[in-house]
Parts: C-alpha cells; structure tokens; sequence
C-alpha cells in the first residue's frame, strides 16, 4: 500500500468537492437575505372629543359551502376611516339574530377585517347579523343582512378532483393487482435492504444468536406501524423455517398483541406451532427513551446478529442504531420519517428509504398480486412528475408571454392540485 | 493496576469532585468563569490534543468511540465557563417571523401551542421565552395550550421568567386578561382538528380549574378565526406538521413554529409552499430570535459550546477521513 | 429533602451517562428503575386521561365512547386465552380505520399539496422565504423541480435503474443524498444542545459552577 | 370464521373512514373524533395487557433467579411505586406539588432527559465512523452535512469573513436548506405518500393480512 497510490484515489473525490464548492458558492452568491419589512404604526390615540366614524357597508351573509349544514360566511366592506395607518376604527363587532330574537354580539375582529365565519350553527335556525365598526368612543352599524339557514351537504364537491385523482391511483393499484391474479408476470426492480434479509436471518442462525425486530415506537395507528408488522410477517416466516431465535420488544401494547398475532401465523403457517412462545415478544414501555434504555441493555448483553429497525422512529433511531453496530449486528432499518433517515444510513447496513419500506412487504412476499401494488403507486408517480413538468413549463411560459389559453391550463392544472375544504 | 481498580479510583474521584463542589455551592459559593488567558489555553490545549490524535491517526491508529465521547464532553462543558460573545448573524426565515410578528395590532390574540417535553426544553424553552417576552413587549395577547401533556408546565415556566422581569412587572399583566393558559388535552391531532369549530369543547377549564367562559380573554374566542396569529412550540407528534396540515390548511391560521433542529428541514418545504410564516430551529434559530428581540438569553448562552461541539464533530468527520483514505480504501470500512 | 432530591436526580443522570463507558451495574440499575417508572407512568397518566377524561366523564353525554370500552373489553379479552382470539376484532377495527383514514390524509398533504406547491414559474419571486429573483433564484427553482423529478425517478419499482433511467435515477440519489446531509448536519447540532441542558442541569443547578 | 369476520371488519371500517372524508353531512363528519376518542379508550384498556406482561416478565425472571434477577424486582417496585402514587393522587396529579410530581420531575425527567441527551455523543461517533467520502454519493451527503453545520453556528461566518455579504457559509446553508434539500424532502414525502396509499389499500382489500394472523 503505497502512499502514492492513495493519494491518486483522493483525486476524484476531491476534484468533485471542490466542483460543489464552486457550484455552491456560485449559486448563493446572489442569494441576499430578506431585508426586514417593518409593519405598520399602532393604533391612532384616542381622542376625547367624540370621533365620526363611517359604518361598514353591504354585509353580504351566504352559506360556507359543503359543511354539516353550521357554518355560514359573513363578509362586509370595512368601513371608509378604517386605514392601515393612522385610521380611526378600532376594530369590528358583529351582532347576530337567532329566528328574530334580540341581536347579540358574537364576535370581536380587529381592524382591517372583512369576512367572518360562524361556526357551531344549526341547520333549523334564521339567523340575521349585522356588523359594527368602532372608534375609540363612537360606534357605526351597518344594515342587516338578509335572513339565512345554513344549509347541510352531502358532498364536499371541493375535493372532486382529489377524489378523481385518488380514484386513478387507487384504481390502477387494484388493476394491476387483479392483472397478477391473472398471471402477468410483472417486473419489480431489485431492493438491496429486502435482498438482504434472508443472507441477515442465515447469518443468525449459522451464529446461534437472536434476531432482534424494533417495530418502531408508534402505535397500531400509524401506517409506518402496520408496513413494519406486515414484514415481521415475512421475516418470522423464514425464522420460523431455520428455526432461529426472535426476539422483539415493544413500546405499545397493541402493538405487541398485534405482533404476538403476526408470529403466531408464521409459525402456524410453517408447520411447527410448538415453537411459538409468546413471549417472544414482550412490552416493556410506552415511553421512548425508558425503552430505548431497555431495548440498549437488551443488545449489548443479548447481542443480537441481526436487528431490524422498521417502522415510525423519532430521535431513538440513532440511539439504537448506534448501540446495535458497536454489538457487530447487521442491520437493516426503515422508516417513513424524512428525519429519522439519514442516522439510519450513517449507522445501519441497508436503509429503506420512505417508499420502500411500505414497498418491502410486497416486494418480501414475492406474491404476483402484492407486487401488482407497487405498479399502481408507480402510475402515482408517473402523475405527480408529470404534473410537476407540465405546470412548471406552463407557468413559465405564461409568467413570460402572456397566453391566455396557456394561463386557462394552468389555472386548471393549479386548480386540480389545490385541496380546499 | 487492573481495570476495575481504575475504575474504582475513577468513580471515587468523581464522587469526591461533586461533593467538594456541592459543599462548596451550599456554603454560598458563586459561579466560576475563566479569565480570556485560562480560556485561549484551554482552547489551544484542546486543538494541539487533535493534532495529536491526528497524528496518531495518520500512523494507524484509529482511536475508539470512548475518546470521541471524552472529547465531546469536553467541548459542551468547557465553554460554558468562558467569557467570550459571538455575533450571530440572522437567517431569512426568522427575520420573516419576526416581521409577521412585529405586522400585528396591539391587542391581537396569539394562541401559543407548547407541544414538547422536558427533555427538548433546552433547544425550545429559550425560544418560548423570547416569544412571549416580544408578544408582552407588543402588547398582544396570550393564549397557551399544549399538545403534550407536559407543555402547558413549560409554558408556566417560561411565564414565570418573562413575567419576573422588571420592564414586564410594570406592564403589570393579569392572568386571564393578557394571557391564560387553557392546560392539555388528549387526542392529538383531533384536538387542533376540534378547535376548528370550539375551543371551549377541547378546553372547558384553564389549567388552574377556572372555566373557559370565565376568562375575558377566551370568553370570545370561538375558534380559529378569532385568533390572529399562532405560535407553535413542537418537538414531534403531535406538532408542527398536525399544525400545518389542520390549523394552516383547512382553517386558515396565520403560523409561525418554533423547531427543535431535527425537524427544521422538514418544516422549509411548508415554509416555502407558504404554508407557514417563518421557522426558528434549533438553538440557532432561538439565538437569532433573541438578537433580534434585543434580549441575551439562555440560547445566545449556550451557542458557544454549540459552536465548539460543531468544531469537534467536524474535526472529527476530517480525522476519520485521513484515516479512511491513508489505510485504503476497502480496509477502512470493516475497521470501528 | 432539596438536598436529597438534587442528589437523586443527579445520581440517575450519571446513571444513565455511565452507559457510554460500557454495561455496568449502575446503568443496569438506573434502567431498570426507568422502565419501571415510565410504565407506571403511562399506566397513570392513560387512566386518567384517556379512560377517566375521555370515558367516565363523558359517558352519559356522549352516548357513542361506549363503542371505545366495548372495543377495549373486547382487547382484555386476551387475558382469557381460550377466547383470546375475539381480540382481532378490535385490532382489525383499528387497522382498518388507520387505513382509512390516513390513505385520504396522506394522499392530500404528501402528494397532491407537494405536487401543487412545486408548480411555480422557474423565476418565481414569491418563492423561498423572501428571497429575490436572481440568477441564484432560478438555479435553485430548477434545482427543486429537477430534484423533485429524479428523486421520483428513483422510486421507480417497476423499471431496472439501466440506460438514461438508470442517470436520472442515479441523480435522484444525489438530491436525496443531499438531503440527508443537510439534515444530519442540522441535527448534529439539535442533539448538541439537549446535552448542553443537562451539563446545565449537573454544573449548574447541583453543583452551582456554572454561573 | 375467524379469519373472515376481523377482516370484513377491516374492509367495511376502512371503507367507511375512507368515505367520510368527502361527506361533510353527519354522522359522517364526526367519525374521525370518534375514532380518536375510541382508540384514546382502546388504548387506555390495552396497557393493562403491556403492564402486566411486563410485571409477568420480570416476576418470572426474579422467582428463577435468572441472571440480574435483583433489576428486575426493582422494575416492579418502581412500577408499583408510581402507580399506587398516581392513581391515590387522583385525576389532578400532575399539578405541581404533588408527590406524583415529585417522582416525575426527580426522576423521570432525569432519566429521559439525559437518555436523549447521550444522542450528542452517539451522533458525534456515528459521524466520525460513517461520514467518509466512500463515493460519490457519501460525498454528497458530508459535503452538504459539513456546509449546513458550519453555516447554521456563527462560527461558519466568522470562518467564511473574507467572502463578500450574501457569499458567506450562513447563505449557503440557507440555500441548501431551501432548494436541493426541500426538493429531496418532497419527493421523499410523495414517494411515502404513495407507499401509504398503497399499503392502505392492501389491507383494506384483505390482500394483506398478516397483522391479524392472517397467511393465504
């Protein structure tokens, strides 16, 4: 090992390092931070003598579209003295009538407002409102609105296009599932964390040593959760079959009755029942770091071969994936939280990343029509970057020259993706 | 001498250090500081010792976890001792907290939302602290609730040492006037959810018993819509992102959050898809918001063993590079 | 008492610190009183919460939370093994209605909002917290859309990364490998400071050297 | 039987909480309070099975004087200990001053706090091992990790002085952060979102099973 040698495999790498550091310096080099926007002057003093103000005008009261039936929406002009800077009106109050009875105030909004919504109504009620503006020792009224019942829906026609677009997806994940029913053989890419599990359980059986599975510390109402336990279904299949020892602790109760469950079939399913104990696995705390100090002490005396973190982690992740290597275990770790990812590629031997964990279950069971899923989340995928390319070129173009029928797509394309309730 | 013998002797010392200190501090002794000499030698003690590691890398020896555990112990106490200030420069996201703050009318409602525990209090209570202090400064008024069932204590805390200030004594601020705490409620994000239509049905009673129509400043407060702006302290689930998604999305709210450094990255693509006002993270982000509140705080504090602890893990990365690349590159992988 | 306290508190920090030297008598100690007490603490604080606070108290006005405690008898039912298996009802009533639930959740806030918030013209002003339209704005625009792209890519479970897909999706894995990075070193500096608190906490609040 | 009820149970309440999103009209609009307060009570039951699985557990291992047998009465004893303080102190008892309260805030927060705080040392070992410029890739990662740390402490400034206003480490964090970072984050969340979606899917059609002991 000369140390010439070694220096030319520097090369590259710091040739690229320093071509990031260029590009990077280049890029923020016109990046000026935000100068600060200063905000407007308080309120104007109050006077002794009395102040005139203007009352607000036209309060136009209409139903809040697709609710239960107890909303509606008041909106109103402000009144004309209301001004951003030295303005006289104080603020708002807006009065309401229920079926003709004596209007009370039910509200208080500060300066500059314009709409109010009211929430908690009932659907068998009149209500008539009205609004007034205040100065510091005068009121305005404006006239009242006309008389409303909040109206109750069925639909909330706002989420028509999510639920299309939902519907295509949903729609192309059953198709190429009942496609692999058929038996179409389908491609799925490999995985390398899922290539490894079965090598990761041979390598604890050949050691004689446990396998440890942390499903995470969510509980049983988080997806994350359920893609974890769906893989412990695969993964104590294949123990069940070397007959290695699993061991998995908990930080739910759900969870571990849930697992208990998963287990149990697996070892049904592989034909040795007797082997099944149920305390392989067990609770220990609900709460984070009282079980990851458990789950701590668990590998450094236990030491297992091989450890599987999947499911929902927090800041435990490197806590466990630290302890786990400095025991010499393979690992192979998942989870859907973006924060949690980058410990568990600094320490773990694989990492599925978000996607692929919840891909991991279909993919480990190698059945055609789980496998048909993961085609459907790619025609998801196929409409998410095409929208992306499609409206960024779009609104390019119209933020250059200004099409009518190019800004009419974008609207729509906008529109579509836009999820109002 | 065998192991256990040191560490015998270790522990001892140990003990005897502590006892020595807290019989000291009881009988009335005050806080230590390094004189900027004792400092700079510390400081230069501390590199010449990674040189040494370095050059003890370079000839092959790869040093173990334990000495990077000593070396971070020492650059996270050392400098809490020393006398020296840092200018901490401003990043975009909290200068537009700050405005948004700064845009509101006197007597607007803030809703304060404390969703941490105790073990993310260093990174956030600083920044809790701040934020209230600027919300008294600007006469706006309090509203704290917690996701978390310890946040509405963290809230009392902070309170506690805002309200013990004497430009605030003179304010003379009244609970349930200027501020109320409503306390916690289970049900995670089905709480913010449920807010949408009545505080009231989340929060019958503040966190001392009294109940909700009796505080002026909630007896008005229906929802969301009365609140102008909101604060969210979060260190998890539930937080920041139920805060998005419920309160932001579908009601409207005005929001500002207060992160621990993990979640920050994952809160600019909100930030940027304008779903939120602006985010302090992390220490970092308390510190700067503290010097822009004009106010030195447990965050402006802290950031020189922050910035220390920086040094020592980067020094580190390079230390455990030079061994990588010196040792070859396939051999270096299978070594701790 | 004060004294004693300090000295608890400071004897199970130490405890737990010990860990890191190595698996010893102390830390065994220390854990097994942390399991212990967090589990007591759970069991408290779901007693009073959840089942006083959300059950007993609302029970007469809110006739549907006996639908929860018949769920959650039915999950007792598992202390008794030859029935044991009616426990699957409830697991299943919940595993279906997380499903539910958050198909339509995440499906709006992690596609269909992420999708709508990259849609933006390339040199956008209003993007990014309040920065100009400069060249630097314009990189980094096609830095977000690209990047969103190629990480799409790389998600790809139905093509082989071969050929010009296999380069896009070799670019997703840098943008994503980025990511990480900023994030890690983001937290480096979170985890940091929670250590801070807890020198703070021994130097300063026990053994007052800290001023 | 027992196969086919849990999961028509899973199908139908799938289905149901699937709908109800778009129903504003109630009982609809309700169902998801309900679920949140069920599952708070499905919970609340359920720890009674954790708590005494952990109790079974430790007892066993104390009555056949398996190996650290002693840690494990003292689980018990500290168990029992804030158990019988809790459920005594009644449903105001974390309201300071109360002994509950004593055991939390001298020993609880210890012992979580400094648990989570040993993460400064494990994320400073784990850079020191992992963080190595193997290829490319792993280059990106620690190229972006050394910018952002150094740029989000003023330490990065002062280092970065002689570069001109707008040029300095504290920009360039920032702008890491904003684009390549936000970009990656996104399709990160996408991607997971459509793993949801598709994974709900599976188990609300029954093609995925094994959560409920499930097999072919």
């Amino acid at each position: 090992m000369s140390f010439k040698k070694n220096t030319l495999t520097v090369t590259p790498s710091a040739f690229s390092f320093s071509l990031l550091i260029i590009i990077f310096m280049t890029a923020a080099a016109s990046v000026v931070s935000a100068s600060a926007v200063s905000g407007p002057a308080g309120p104007p003093e109050a006077d002794t003598v009395e102040i005139v103000i203007a009352s607000p005008t036209s309060p136009v009261v209409s139903d809040f579209k697709y609710d239960d039936g107890n909303s509606l929406i008041l909106t109103w002009v402000p009144s004309i003295d209301d001004l951003p800077v030295g303005g006289k009106v104080l603020g708002y109050h807006v009065y309401r009538s229920d079926n003709g009875g004596e209007a009370k105030k039910i509200a208080e909004l500060i300066p500059g407002s314009n709409y109010f919504k009211d929430d908690d109504l009932y659907g068998d009620t009149t209500y008539v409102y009205h609004v007034v503006a205040r100065s510091a020792n005068s009121r305005a009224a404006s006239i009242n609105t006309e008389a409303i019942q909040p109206r109750r829906e069925w639909v909330n026609l706002n989420l028509k296009y999510l639920f299309l677009i939902a519907l295509i997806i949903a729609a192309s994940v059953i198709y190429f599932i009942e496609t692999a029913k058929r038996g179409k053989k389908l491609f799925v890419r490999k995985i390398a964390g899922l290539e490894a599990v079965d090598e990761a359980i041979g390598r604890a059986t050949e050691m004689g040593r446990s396998i440890l599975f942390i499903p995470g510390i969510n509980d049983m109402d988080d997806v994350q959760t359920l893609a974890a336990i769906t893989i412990l279904g695969r993964v104590s299949r294949v123990v069940a079959d070397y007959d290695t020892k699993i061991r998995m602790p908990v930080a739910r109760s759900l969870v571990m009755t849930a697992a208990r469950e998963t287990i149990k079939a697996s070892y049904m399913a592989a034909g040795r029942p007797d082997a099944y104990n149920d305390d392989m696995v067990n609770y220990i705390t609900d709460e984070q770091f009282g079980y990851v100090a458990a789950v701590d002490g668990i590998m450094v005396r236990e030491k297992p071969a091989t450890i599987f973190l999947l499911g929902g982690f927090f800041a435990e992740s490197l806590i466990l994936a630290e302890t786990g290597n400095s025991v010499g275990a393979i690992q192979i770790a998942g989870t859907a939280r973006p924060a949690q990812l980058p410990f568990f590629i600094a320490a773990c031997d694989f990492t599925l990343i978000g996607e692929e964990l919840f891909a991991a279950s279909a993919y480990l069971s190698g059945e055609p029509k789980q496998l048909g899923s993961l085609k459907g989340q790619d025609i998801g995928k196929g409409i998410a970057m095409l929208a992306i390319l499609l409206g960024v070129l779009l609104s390019t173009i119209a933020a250059v020259g200004d099409t009518e029928t190019i800004t009419e797509i974008l609207k729509f394309i906008t529109k579509v993706f836009t999820v109002t309730n | 001498m065998s192991t256990k013998a040191k560490e015998i002797l270790t522990l001892a010392l140990i003990v005897v250090f502590c006892l020595v200190f807290y019989i000291r501090k009881v009988s009335g002794g005050e806080g230590i500081i390094f004189s900027p000499l004792v400092s700079w030698l510390v400081i230069a003690a501390m590199i010449i010792s990674l040189l040494w590691v370095l050059v003890l890398t370079i000839k092959g020896r790869l040093i173990s976890r334990r000495v990077v555990f000593v070396y971070v112990g020492i650059a996270l106490a050392l400098p809490l001792f020393m006398p020296f200030s840092q200018k901490i420069p401003i990043s975009p996201e909290v200068q537009a907290l700050y405005d948004s703050v700064k845009t509101l009318k006197p007597g607007s409602k803030v809703l304060i939302s404390f969703d941490y525990d105790p073990p993310s209090a260093p990174e956030l209570q600083p920044m809790a602290e701040s934020f209230i202090r600027l919300c008294f400064e600007r006469d706006l008024k309090v509203i704290i609730m917690g996701l978390w069932p310890q946040g509405p204590q963290q809230a009392n805390m902070a309170l506690e040492k805002v309200l013990s200030d004497d430009k605030m004594k003179a304010k003379n601020l009244k609970y349930g006037e200027d501020y109320v705490n409503l306390g916690f409620q289970t049900g995670n994000e089905f709480v913010i959810q449920r807010m949408g239509t009545s505080f009231e049905s989340m929060f019958p009673t503040d966190y001392r018993g009294t109940s909700y129509d009796s505080l002026p400043l909630v007896r008005n407060v229906k929802n969301f819509s009365n609140i102008e702006y909101s604060f969210n302290l979060s260190a998890g689930f539930p937080g920041s992102v139920e805060w998005v998604q419920i309160a932001v999305d579908r009601y409207g709210v005005q929001l500002g959050l207060g992160n621990t450094a993990v979640q920050a990255p994952q809160m600019y693509t909100y930030l940027n898809a304008g779903q939120v006002t602006g985010i302090l993270g992390g220490m970092n982000g308390g510190a700067e918001f503290e010097s822009l509140c004009h106010y030195k705080g447990k965050a402006t504090k802290y950031m020189l063993s922050q910035s220390f602890s920086h040094m020592i893990v980067i020094a580190f990365i390079i230390i455990g590079n030079v061994a990588y690349f010196l040792s070859g590159r396939k051999s270096a992988l299978k070594k701790k | 008492m004060e004294h004693f306290s300090l000295w608890l508190a400071a004897f199970l920090t130490l405890g737990i610190i010990s860990f890191l030297y190595k698996d010893n008598a102390w830390y065994k100690l220390t854990e097994a009183i942390f399991v212990g007490l967090s589990a007591g603490y759970w069991f408290v604080a779901l007693f009073w919460d959840n089942f006083y606070g959300k059950f007993w108290i609302g029970k007469d006005e809110h006739l549907y939370l006996y639908v929860g405690a018949f769920l959650g008898l039915l999950m007792l039912l598992r202390l008794i093994p030859k029935i044991g298996w009616i426990s699957r009802w409830p697991l299943s009533f919940i595993v279906g209605a997380t499903s539910g639930l958050w198909l339509i959740n995440y499906f709006s806030s992690n596609i269909m909002k992420q999708v709508q918030a990259t849609i933006m013209p390339l040199f956008s002003t209003q993007y990014g917290a309040g920065f100009n339209a400069e060249p630097a704005t314009i990189i980094g625009n096609l830095v977000i859309v690209f990047g969103t792209f190629t990480g799409l890519v790389y998600f790809f479970f139905s093509k082989e990364h071969k050929g010009a897909f296999g380069y896009t999706a070799k670019m997703g894995i840098w943008v994503i490998m980025i990511t990480f990075g900023a994030s890690f070193g983001y937290t480096v500096m979170s985890r940091m400071s929670l250590f801070i608190g807890r020198i703070d906490f021994l130097l300063g609040e026990w053994l007052g050297m800290i001023l | 039987m027992r196969r086919e009820i849990p999961l028509i149970i899973t199908g139908v309440v799938g289905v149901g909480f699937l709908i109800q999103y778009f129903i504003p009209h109630a009982p609809f609009s309700y169902m998801s309070d309900w679920f949140s307060d069920w599952f708070s009570i499905v919970g609340a039951c359920a720890i009674v099975l954790g708590a005494l699985n952990l109790l079974k557990i430790s007892a066993q291992k104390a009555i056949k004087r398996k190996k650290d047998w002693v840690y494990s009465l003292v689980i018990i004893a500290s168990f029992l200990l804030i158990v019988i303080v809790g459920l005594l102190e009644g449903k105001d008892f974390r309201v300071a001053g109360t002994n509950f309260d004593w055991l939390y805030n001298y020993m609880y927060i210890p012992l979580s706090a400094t648990m989570f705080a040993i993460l400064a040392f494990f994320v400073a070992s784990a850079s020191y091992r992992a963080f190595r410029a193997r290829n490319f890739e792993a280059t990106l990662l620690l190229v972006a990790a050394f910018f952002v740390m150094l740029g989000r402490v003023p330490v990065g400034d002062v280092i970065s002085n002689f570069m001109p206003e707008g040029w300095r480490l504290s920009n360039l964090a920032s702008w890491v952060m904003n684009y390549p970072q936000s970009a990656g984050q996104r399709a990160i969340m996408i991607g997971i979102g459509l793993g949801i979606v598709s994974t709900s899917l599976r188990v609300i059609l029954g093609i995925e099973r094994s959560h409920i002991g499930g097999g072919k």
